[in-house]
């Protein structure tokens, strides 16, 4: 076990995946001399070299469709997209060519390609800097999601993203890059990635996130237990494909669900778990699933209009609160 | 900025000629069949035809090698053919059968066949040329000698993804071959209306590259231009542009009904016809008898037939295979 | 009342705005010396010349950014993106200019600007021309979201979105062009196109749909009736802002609701209607909302392949049957 | 391809040059309060700094009337300030206040000012560019003789944004001023390992556009370059592109280490400090004396004071306002 941060993890991922398979390189802005816009690939220049840890122009479209063809020609890139927000200028490299070649081509091609994707909001960074897009990745057949919210996760994850024959793309919340974690590598390099994980059982209601609001709906468990609420936490990490049934089976049990996530609530992930536990849980549900998302607005500077907008603990305890009898 | 064209002509070489003939003619013929099964129902969705065109296909594929990757467009049809896919199955592909070259998956814009490293068939324009430049990437690292040839029109010039995709070949120095195959139209726009510089293979200069352009209606010329090019990158100079300067026939796609090319323009074109063109020259030289011709023409209208059987007698992939070839197995 | 089409409903529209309003301009790929890839704008150059019928090179993002710099300078740009599948192109100059700039800009400016876009499959154009994208869209606040499936609304729409001071993007289904109706100009000038529109009332179930589904939908109300369900159908129309109020009334009434979205099922708008449903009407359903959406695969070429991919009429008749009692 | 750089001076204008010497004062001490008022917790998220650069931004400016269009990044303190937003509402603007520029909704990289033609504040590279095309095709549309003068950096140029917006610009001959601020570093990321062609001004010539390139370290360089780029433009000539080659002394960002520059590369270019080197020349001419100098740091001092003074003490925005200007009211 070593104690160090989700950064740290994420950067003891990529130096494994280096020097144990030389078809691996990591591609990017400023991933090399720079170190990372996040420090995550900080040192790895030294010690890789410049044919490996390769600095891009600004050019999200090119640099990611030289990822996939990187990938068709055998390599196994990682691309590193600065933020999602960049992500939009590659959208249709993601879509139209990662997604579709392997099916497109009636099977003969696929895109081993890992892209990793820094996301999400919380850091002040006002409306152009602060998105949180997974639910729009997770709509595409042919991709991978993942959505590391732990230090092992960071780790392993990224390695079992590797062992993908189809494109994978990790969000990596930016408020992560410091969280401290226990780290055992060789059971993370073992990782089951196509399961989420019950964080904390509980009986009452379910809570449901992924990412970036791990860490406030456990806090909000937390508070809701000295309320005498037993909340199971449900931390989804794969999006795509999802894993229903343990989201089923724990819904099953506490027959209420509140589904937290950092997006703007129309059209939100938020919404695909809702409609799944609608189709296949209806009859077990005492109370309608209930959505803690971000408000439907760009997001705003200042800090406590961006607080104001963003998901938060106490509104995650509200929701669940109000669902329980005799707590609302 | 510009390579020096060889104005020189290269020797002559009967049994190569005849061979480029016959690779332009299986095109012209593959594509009036293709608009004639389109016609009856046959074939659906875009249909994209490269008729006039086919000197650049034929000329240009001289140049790669089996082990060169092939990255083309929607517009593809020709490519595919001088690379060898079988006639069969592309006609199968257009006709949505199992046996096509993308098991009817793809349709007449998405060929493709991993056996002859012939990476598709793109259809969003420009967006064949980042996969270009990752595929010269990939030989690259793994020290392989391939080049990646990258066909795309000249509407696809305007794209950013033109921009981003040659300013990185050239940064990394990457074995791409450029193909802009300028037709003068991006669909019914014009050079003009949509290049505010309309010379394409200048544009180099803004990436450092070598570059040059070349007479897209005479299969010989492009041919020599295509292996300039292609040595220049072999040798190790980075990535070439190189333009093809050509003309369709046709209308963009079946469903254009062509208003808006001038009159005459495509009747002064069509007397620059590739194929008329070079069987011209090879009588003149008397490379080629009236019989040859007539060989010629039966060998590839019984191809063309055969072709079109083949697709006609194809079974359609099962409805319950949909799912199938979104995902593949892990592996390592 | 004039009898036409869809596509010539829209002609009509733009050709009125032109006339009515100097401000107005249209531009896109193709839309003038080519009459537009759909015709749409046909005679349109030759009436208003190359000045307000601008035929742009092929880039989208340029294309769609100077809509919105004319939109802030002045003008009422219509920008025709040729079909949604390239709209992944001009994605940043939507969600981060477009959306965000009149609150980034504390409200100083705004944007208005209608978008003209071409969307869904059935046309066997394979994976890269087939997409569905409207939930995409429908997540972005600061924009306006159009889904016109009638030949009244296909005019009336256009011309309500240039009355609006925010970015309306109005998705006309490629399927719907040659679709032939009735069109009262007046009434349709004065169309409100906040509201959801009962397109058949139904008193067993509510069919929901949008855009290019309308037709299906309809037939599978036929279809359900001639079995003794009678299905409300409701076409949304307005994806963003959503006229919540219309299907919670509906559903309030039937007690069930199938939705019907030609999207890939995961992160579709059918699951941004089911979580609503599921929240603000839990207690009046009988039975599980239930959706039809697409098969998640790239679009196949082949026709029996694509139609097997696409939501069908006899699908959405199972799905109503299944929930309406003594039916399934 | 290149317009002819004036390399006279101008005549002697002591008035203008204090001018202009203050204003580069202004923006360097408003900069150097930002930080320190960022270090002090009181300005979050990013904060790029201009130090350095300020020749290039107050140059420039002098060129564009009042009616004329700004488009900027996300590192335009410079330019608003020399566009006439007092230092008080941009202050206002980092501390998040309602009185901000923005209402505190954008914070430093999107600063907006209707009122002068401030568009902002763009904080994806490149994607100003578009925006500066509609604006000047508004303008051309409603014959308007204003012009747009557009900021990005060298790292843009990269971008197919910059491709797509300079071919679109030319095309329609829109008056457009295009400033690439060449700073030689996009991010950590050296020009010469994002430019395969790292002469930028040269580009221009993919667009058949007049450029020019200047030394961004001199004041009146910089001026002179731009308000011969806005003759051209104002001509009708269409679209310029003006390189401005410059560098700044700060990190990137406030979160940037700044591991990736040269030993000594910084002290050298601080040796060109623009501020300095244009003091020295004043008081060379004998322009500025000790004393001129002192009013000129104490006027400015008092001004960023007072800025500090009124962003510290202005009201938040309240929280319940969070969901305005979303949408606004529909309006014919
Ligand atoms: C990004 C994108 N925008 C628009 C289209 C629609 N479209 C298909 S082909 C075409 C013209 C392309 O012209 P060019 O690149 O010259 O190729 P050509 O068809 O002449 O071979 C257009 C506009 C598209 N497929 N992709
Ligand atoms: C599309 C996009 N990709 C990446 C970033 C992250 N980023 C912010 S500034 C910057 C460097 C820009 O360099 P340049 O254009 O030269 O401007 P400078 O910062 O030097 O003024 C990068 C990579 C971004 N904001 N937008
Ligand atoms: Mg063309
Ligand atoms: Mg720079």
């Amino acid at each position: 076990m070593t104690k160090l941060t989700y950064r740290e993890a994420v950067r003891a991922a990529l130096r494994k995946a280096l020097r144990d398979d030389p078809r691996v390189f990591l591609m990017g802005e400023d991933v090399g001399g720079y170190g990372g816009a996040f420090a995550v690939s900080h040192g790895l220049l030294k010690e890789f070299g410049p044919e490996r840890i390769r600095d891009t122009p600004l050019s999200e479209s090119a640099f990611v469709g030289a990822g996939i063809g990187a990938a068709l020609g055998g390599m196994r890139p990682i691309v590193e997209i600065m933020t999602v927000n960049f992500s939009l200028l590659a959208m249709d490299q993601i879509v139209n060519n990662a997604a579709a070649l392997r099916h497109m081509s009636g099977g003969q091609f696929n895109v081993p390609m890992v892209v990793r994707v820094a996301t999400g909001g919380g850091r002040q960074m006002a409306a152009q800097h602060s998105h949180s897009l997974e639910v729009w990745y997770a709509h595409i057949p042919g991709i991978k999601v993942l959505t590391p919210a732990t230090v092992p996760d960071a780790y392993g994850m990224l390695l079992a993203a590797l062992q993908e024959s189809d494109p994978v793309f990790i969000f990596e919340h930016a408020t992560l890059y410091p969280l401290e974690g226990e780290l055992d590598e060789a059971a993370a390099e073992q990782m089951d990635i196509s399961r989420a994980a019950v964080v904390r059982p509980g009986s009452d209601v379910t809570l449901i996130t992924y990412g970036g609001t791990l860490g406030k709906t456990i806090q909000a468990a937390d508070q809701l237990r000295e309320m005498g609420i037993q909340a199971e936490v449900l931390d989804l990490r794969t999006l795509r494909p999802l894993d229903a049934r343990t989201i089923l089976t724990s819904v099953a049990k506490t027959h209420r669900a509140v589904i937290v996530d950092e997006a703007w609530r129309s059209g939100s992930f938020a919404a695909e778990i809702s409609a799944r536990i609608m189709e296949d849980a209806f009859d077990s549900l005492d109370a309608p699933v209930a959505r803690v998302c971000s408000a439907e607005v760009p997001m705003p500077y200042a800090k406590h209009l961006e607080a104001a907008a963003l998901p938060q603990t106490d509104e995650i305890v509200r929701a669940a609160q109000e669902m329980v009898p005799h707590h609302g | 900025m510009s390579a020096t064209a060889t104005s020189e002509r290269p020797p002559v070489d009967r049994e190569h000629w005849l061979f480029l003939l016959r690779e332009m003619l299986r095109i012209r013929r593959f594509e009036e069949k293709a608009a004639e099964m389109y016609s009856l129902g046959k074939i659906h969705g875009f249909l994209h035809l490269y008729i006039g065109e086919e000197a650049t296909g034929v000329g240009a594929m001289q140049a790669f090698a089996p082990g060169d990757a092939i990255v083309a467009t929607y517009r593809e049809h020709g490519q595919a053919l001088v690379r060898g896919i079988p006639a069969r199955v592309l006609m199968a592909e257009m006709f949505g059968k199992a046996t096509g070259c993308s098991r009817g998956h793809g349709g007449s814009m998405h060929f493709f066949d991993a056996s002859r490293r012939f990476y598709g068939g793109y259809a969003i324009v420009g967006g064949g040329l980042p996969i270009a430049v990752g595929l010269a990437l990939a030989d690259k690292m793994q020290n392989r000698s391939n080049l990646t040839a990258c066909y795309f029109g000249d509407g696809a010039v305007a794209e950013g993804e033109f921009h981003e995709s040659l300013n990185l070949a050239a940064l990394w120095k990457l074995p791409v071959v450029f193909l802009c195959e300028n037709n003068l139209y991006a669909m019914g726009t014009a050079l003009e209306h949509h290049q505010a510089q309309t010379n394409i293979s200048a544009k180099a200069g803004a990436y450092g590259l070598p570059s040059n352009a070349v007479d897209g209606m005479d299969v010989l010329a492009v041919e020599a231009a295509a292996k300039q090019a292609a040595e220049s990158v072999r040798t190790g100079n980075g990535p070439f542009l190189l333009e093809l300067r050509t003309y369709r026939f046709r209308a963009h796609s079946m469903s254009d009904p062509d208003l808006y090319r001038p009159k005459g323009e495509i009747e002064e074109w069509r007397k620059r016809d590739p194929i008329a063109l070079f069987e011209a020259r090879l009588q003149q030289l008397g490379l080629l008898s009236p019989a040859d011709l007539a060989k010629l023409e039966a060998d590839v209208g019984a191809e063309i037939d055969d072709a079109v059987r083949f697709a006609e007698e194809s079974p359609w992939e099962p409805a319950d295979k949909l799912l199938d070839n979104v995902y593949g197995p892990a592996k390592p």
